[in-house]
């Protein structure tokens, strides 16, 4: 095989004999079968391209048995996990596109960049589909604020998802942010989109028919994020920032550009095969397109528009460059292809050819310099079955009593506080900086439940919302795992939408220690029970391991998106109160729980504990009579409680229209804990006194626990338990503490 | 004492301003222009009279606060 | 009467503009495509915000070249009626067809949120529908929206009456005089930084800006009724 | 040849960047910085020798695209 000339690429015995592979993160026994595979030893280039195929990030090496464990499929589910995105039926001969995913390590190193360029390759994957990008959402978690370099990232990650959505024109409609110290160092960054799509314009990315011209569109090659997809795949460490080459810069502009005349050529029916080039750039895109087709691909090097001077094989190769498609249409429509680009002031390149033999060979400088079995680099990475072990403090947990802790005294103290806590705070800092509004679609806005989109030209609207509480799911991950997917069917139902499917993205961190493979073997059993009982099958998702800092693993954090149905725009519900006088229910049932709560963490500064149970069962017949209610028009508010518990719940219900509220709660629990317990399965509504009794008959007959707490108006806010006041102030005290929470810390 | 601080952009990372303007000025005619790279100049007064000190201090701050260096270079005058 | 939507690359807000007119006064509308070197045909000329051409110098600069922007002007000087919201507002001050200029706003954030707008003159050819001094609520979406003028063309603006809209507010970007949108000095050149094609129907949150469509049908009936 | 452009906002257009950074600069302890102004700072590489010609061609250049001289100042160097 030929060797590269002018770089100073180690030899292909160099390779051998000091081991260069591992720098790679490829293994001894790996390094021996790619050998195998081969028939000889590769060179740098092979040895690179194989070793960004064979990444977690591609292969799921690690992770690929747990993922086997997710229902994929259910009658609505047109294309599950796979291709770019997963799709499902909406009716009408239209389906919803939609996936996840993370941009953690870069992010942790250039926060702007780093989540521009995360958002930037998830709206790739939804075009690449033929699908119109209609909605971004988020999912994000930090150190604690009051250190500097967290609040640098914040700041940045921020900027760097409103300058990309922004620009390029989706509204960024909905997300979470959580703050906690196991997050320093190693923030999230999660970015999922969502795109419509009609049937018969569904794309795969299939490199077809031998002979067939393979095009590059998009902006030149340089020397960006190269090992991008093995760095997602290591611990974040000096060594590893050392190692990376020219951070990754998006330009949304140029994205947009692609995604109009991608759009545009997947609509006039030439093309064959279309894909993005994300993690591993070329490298993926070529291989995973002929392996699609049972094909080879040849590639020609030298045609690949380069920004750089002397770039070599192996840099082409593993580049990251942003905003970059590989597609494949038949020779007579070459020029019609390059039409169309033209337009939209774009050159396409041609720089390949799909061949019959199954290898991906690649040509520079009038020499072959890589020669490769696609399955090889696709299919046959070996997968792993990693040790598992119940981890200690899992074990000391279960004999925690997280009743013990004294009563606070200040019950209203104890609500500004839980209130205030930036993990629960109004995001109106984060979502004023997105543009949430662009395609004027976007029925609910960023600070209810979740968001609901609307689709134009039909009575439909699309609910979307991301989830998870990486506490509980630290806590127990079988059951933080099954609550992700239970709140984010909660939060989708609140708003007047069917749950159809979820995307997720796994984070956690090195599996190669025997204790996060059990949080992550754990967490998704409870996810997928949660997800078979809800109907909502895993469409795709995404992997990101190794999120480590200097303390040890992140919390796990299996992060849920979700995309609910609203048949009809009259369903659309928010969460908050809309009218004096109106009549509060609580429905579900109030334990003492409060392992891993919000009350736990910012009153008495502990997360320990078991997190509060969940009955799958007991779920679904809330959210069925809870959608039930809300299609009968019965509803005129309705909001989940989560974080924060019935306290929180019914404050942050006054909040949007200024509206306080009197309830009174009757309970055999202490006061503290009825009001801040986070016992799942609970949603508080509230309905127009005339329809009072109607919503209450209505709820009694599908056997949902309920309670009639009381009303809603007056500028106070308070709440009695057993007839005893337990809370008192006008709302506008819970309300500072809430909105300024974030801000002020920025200041 | 007058600091002027020029923050640019690596050599080897890409410019999307700057592609932009070489782009437009092409169209606009101006077909001479190569590459265009685009980046921050800034004028710091300093109220300090010591060399040495507002070199260090200067130094400091473009490490801090005024360059990005992930992606940024800069380099900085002093005067008067 | 006939609307064009103009489209630049990066625009990206014409479909809500294009809908709105739809949606509002069921008039004829069409994209008009950044090259095109014909208006002849459209009454009024809708400037629509988005990233022109990314934007990334200063917003709109590059627009201005645009070969369709030379048949604005003359659709400008014809008194046909022009308005640009967010970045057709740039693009409209950086080709010089009204005055002053956008700079960052003075939070260097991007803000989106509603804000409240008092209507300073309602007797341009897209307020007419409205009553001066009336307050209405439309929402803002951007980066840089901060209007800055020097002294002697914000006495010219005051004098001639240009100042359309004023924030009634917060002033939400630092703009000079809480101003949020202006007129040339014939009024039939509008820009504004809050976007009214995103505030015309309740589902939206207002439909407060579906009267700037509205008064721009009334202003071309009554105009083409005194003609005849 | 090379010319150096630096765009400046005018001295008595308000620079929301400039004051921000003036403010950072004083939280983080460097309390010796006065007023701070930001511009930018371009390179463009020309392919011409004819100086006077670029003297003139960049002139255009910034009057049409790189300044907007309603709240800009430039000034240019050309070189080699
Ligand atoms: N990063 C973000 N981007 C956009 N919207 C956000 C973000 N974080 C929170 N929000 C919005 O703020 C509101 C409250 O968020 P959250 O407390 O996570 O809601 P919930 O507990 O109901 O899931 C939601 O509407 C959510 O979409
Ligand atoms: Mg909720």
């Amino acid at each position: 095989m030929a060797q590269q000339t002018a770089a100073k690429e180690p030899t292909i015995e160099q390779i051998a004999e000091q081991k260069i592979y591992k720098q790679f993160g490829v293994s001894d026994s790996e390094y021996a079968l790619i050998c195998e595979f081969l028939g000889r030893q590769p060179n740098y280039t092979e040895i690179g391209v194989f070793s960004v195929m064979w990444s977690e990030h591609c292969a799921y090496k690690n992770s690929k048995p747990l993922l086997r464990r997710f229902p994929t499929t259910g009658p609505r589910v047109l294309m599950g996990p796979g291709e770019g995105a997963g799709i499902v039926d909406i009716g009408d001969n239209q389906a919803v596109v939609f996936k996840i995913e993370s941009h953690n390590h870069p992010s942790a190193v250039e926060p702007y960049q780093g989540a521009a360029t995360g958002v930037g390759g998830i709206i790739r994957d939804i075009f690449s589909m033929g699908s119109r990008p209609i909605a971004l959402l988020n999912s994000l978690r930090f150190g604690r604020l009051e250190n500097d370099r967290v609040r640098y990232l914040f700041e940045h990650v921020v900027s760097g998802i409103a300058g990309y959505g922004n620009c390029i024109g989706i509204p960024t409609v909905a997300g979470e942010v959580m703050f906690d110290e196991s997050y320093e160092g190693n923030p999230l960054v999660n970015a999922m989109c969502v795109g419509l799509i009609d049937h018969d314009q569904i794309q795969r990315g299939v490199a077809k028919g031998v002979g067939n011209p393979v095009f590059y569109v998009g902006p030149a090659t340089g020397r960006d994020g190269i090992h991008g997809a093995t760095f997602a795949s290591e611990d974040l460490t000096a060594e590893s920032e050392a190692k990376r080459s020219a951070v990754q810069v998006g330009d949304p502009f140029m994205e947009k550009l692609v995604m109009e005349a991608t759009l545009e050529l997947i609509a006039s029916g030439i093309v064959l095969g279309i894909q993005d080039m994300g993690a591993a750039g070329l490298t993926c895109s070529s291989s995973e397109m002929a392996s699609k087709a049972g094909n080879g691909m040849e590639l020609y090097l030298d045609e690949v528009p380069q920004r750089e001077e002397g770039m070599t094989a192996y840099e082409m190769m593993l580049s990251e460059s942003q905003e970059r498609m590989l597609f494949v249409t038949e020779p007579k429509h070459e020029e019609q292809a390059r039409a169309i680009f033209a337009r939209w002031g774009l050159d396409c390149h041609k720089v390949g050819k799909v061949t019959d033999d199954g290898r991906l060979r690649l040509f520079h400088k009038g020499e072959v310099v890589g020669d490769m079995p696609v399955k090889a680099l696709v299919d046959d990475c070996p997968v792993y079955d990693k040790p598992s072990k119940v981890p200690d403090y899992y074990l000391k947990n279960g004999s925690i009593d997280t009743n013990r802790y004294e009563q606070a005294i200040d019950l209203n103290d104890a609500l500004q506080k839980v209130l205030g806590s930036p993990s629960l705070a109004s995001k109106e800092w984060v979502y004023s900086q997105y543009d949430y509004q662009v395609r004027t679609s976007t029925a609910v806005v960023p600070g209810s439940d979740a968001a609901v989109v609307t689709i134009r030209g039909t009575r439909k609207a699309l609910a979307m919302t991301t989830d998870c509480n990486g506490r509980y799911v630290y806590l127990d991950p079988e059951v933080g795992g099954r609550i992700a997917v239970a709140e984010a069917a909660r939060n989708i139902v609140c708003s007047g939408g069917e749950p159809l499917a979820i995307t997720d993205n796994l984070n956690f961190g090195s599996p190669e220690k025997p204790e996060v493979f059990w949080q992550m073997e754990k967490a998704v059993d409870g996810m997928a029970e949660a997800c078979r009982f809800l109907e909502t099958p895993v469409i795709g998702g995404n992997v990101s391991l190794y999120n480590e800092n200097a303390k040890g693993a992140i919390y796990p954090t299996p992060v849920v998106g979700m995309v609910g149905l609203v048949e009809d725009i009259d369903h659309i519900t928010t969460q908050d109160f809309k009218a004096e006088g109106d009549v509060i229910f609580l429905l579900g049932e109030t334990k003492a729980e409060i392992g891993g709560s919000e009350f736990q963490y910012a009153v008495h500064g502990l997360t320990e504990g078991r997190p509060p149970e969940l009955d799958l069962a007991v779920e679904q017949r809330l959210l069925k009579s809870v959608l039930g209610a809300i299609r009968k028009g019965l509803v005129a508010s309705a909001h989940d409680l989560s974080e924060g518990g019935l306290a929180a719940a019914i404050a942050e219900s006054g909040f949007g229209r200024g509206l306080g509220a009197t309830v009174d709660f009757a309970t055999n629990l202490r006061p503290d804990l009825a009001l801040f317990s986070e016992s799942q399965s609970r949603i508080l509504l509230s309905t127009k006194p005339e329809k009072a009794e109607a919503l209450a008959a209505f709820l009694a007959e599908s056997g949902v626990p309920v309670q009639r707490l009381g009303t809603v108006g007056g500028e106070q806010l308070t709440i009695s338990i057993n007839g005893h006041i337990a809370i008192q102030a006008p709302l506008n005290e819970f309300r500072m503490p809430w909105k300024e929470a974030i801000p002020c810390r920025m200041q | 004492m007058k600091a002027t601080v020029y923050v640019t952009i690596k050599e080897n990372v890409l410019d999307p301003q700057g592609n932009a303007v070489q782009g437009s000025l092409h169209t606009m005619g101006f077909e001479e222009v190569g590459k265009v790279r685009i980046g921050k100049y800034m004028e710091l007064q300093l109220d300090t009279n010591d060399r040495a000190k507002a070199e260090e201090r200067v130094k400091a701050m473009c490490e801090k606060l005024l360059a990005n260096t992930v992606i940024e270079d800069y380099r900085f005058e002093l005067e008067g | 009467m006939k609307f064009a939507v103009l489209v630049f690359p990066g625009s990206n807000c014409d479909i809500d503009m294009l809908k709105a007119v739809e949606d509002v006064v069921r008039q004829p509308v069409d994209y008009v495509w950044h090259t095109a070197t014909d208006l002849s045909d459209y009454d009024a000329i809708l400037v629509p915000g988005g990233f022109s051409y990314g934007d990334y110098l200063r917003c709109g600069a590059i627009a201005r070249f645009a070969p369709v922007m030379a048949e604005v002007r003359k659709a400008a000087e014809k008194g046909k009626f022009i308005l640009g919201v967010c970045n057709g507002f740039q693009i409209l001050t950086e080709a010089g067809l009204l005055p002053g200029a956008l700079i960052r706003n003075n939070s260097l954030k991007f803000r989106c949120h509603p804000v409240d707008l008092r209507v300073e003159n309602a007797g341009t050819a897209f307020t007419n529908d409205y009553e001066k001094g009336e307050v209405v609520r439309i929402p803002i979406a951007h980066g840089e929206g901060n209007f800055y003028c020097d002294d002697e063309t914000l006495a010219r603006l005051k004098a001639n009456n240009q100042i359309v809209f004023r924030y009634a507010g917060e002033n939400p970007n630092g703009s000079v005089d809480n101003i949020a949108g202006i007129c040339n000095e014939a009024g039939n050149v509008v820009g504004m930084m809050p976007h009214p094609e995103r505030a015309v129907s309740d589902l939206l949150g207002s439909a407060d800006g579906a009267r700037m469509f509205k008064s721009a049908l009334q202003a071309f009936v009554s105009q083409a009724a005194s003609a005849r």
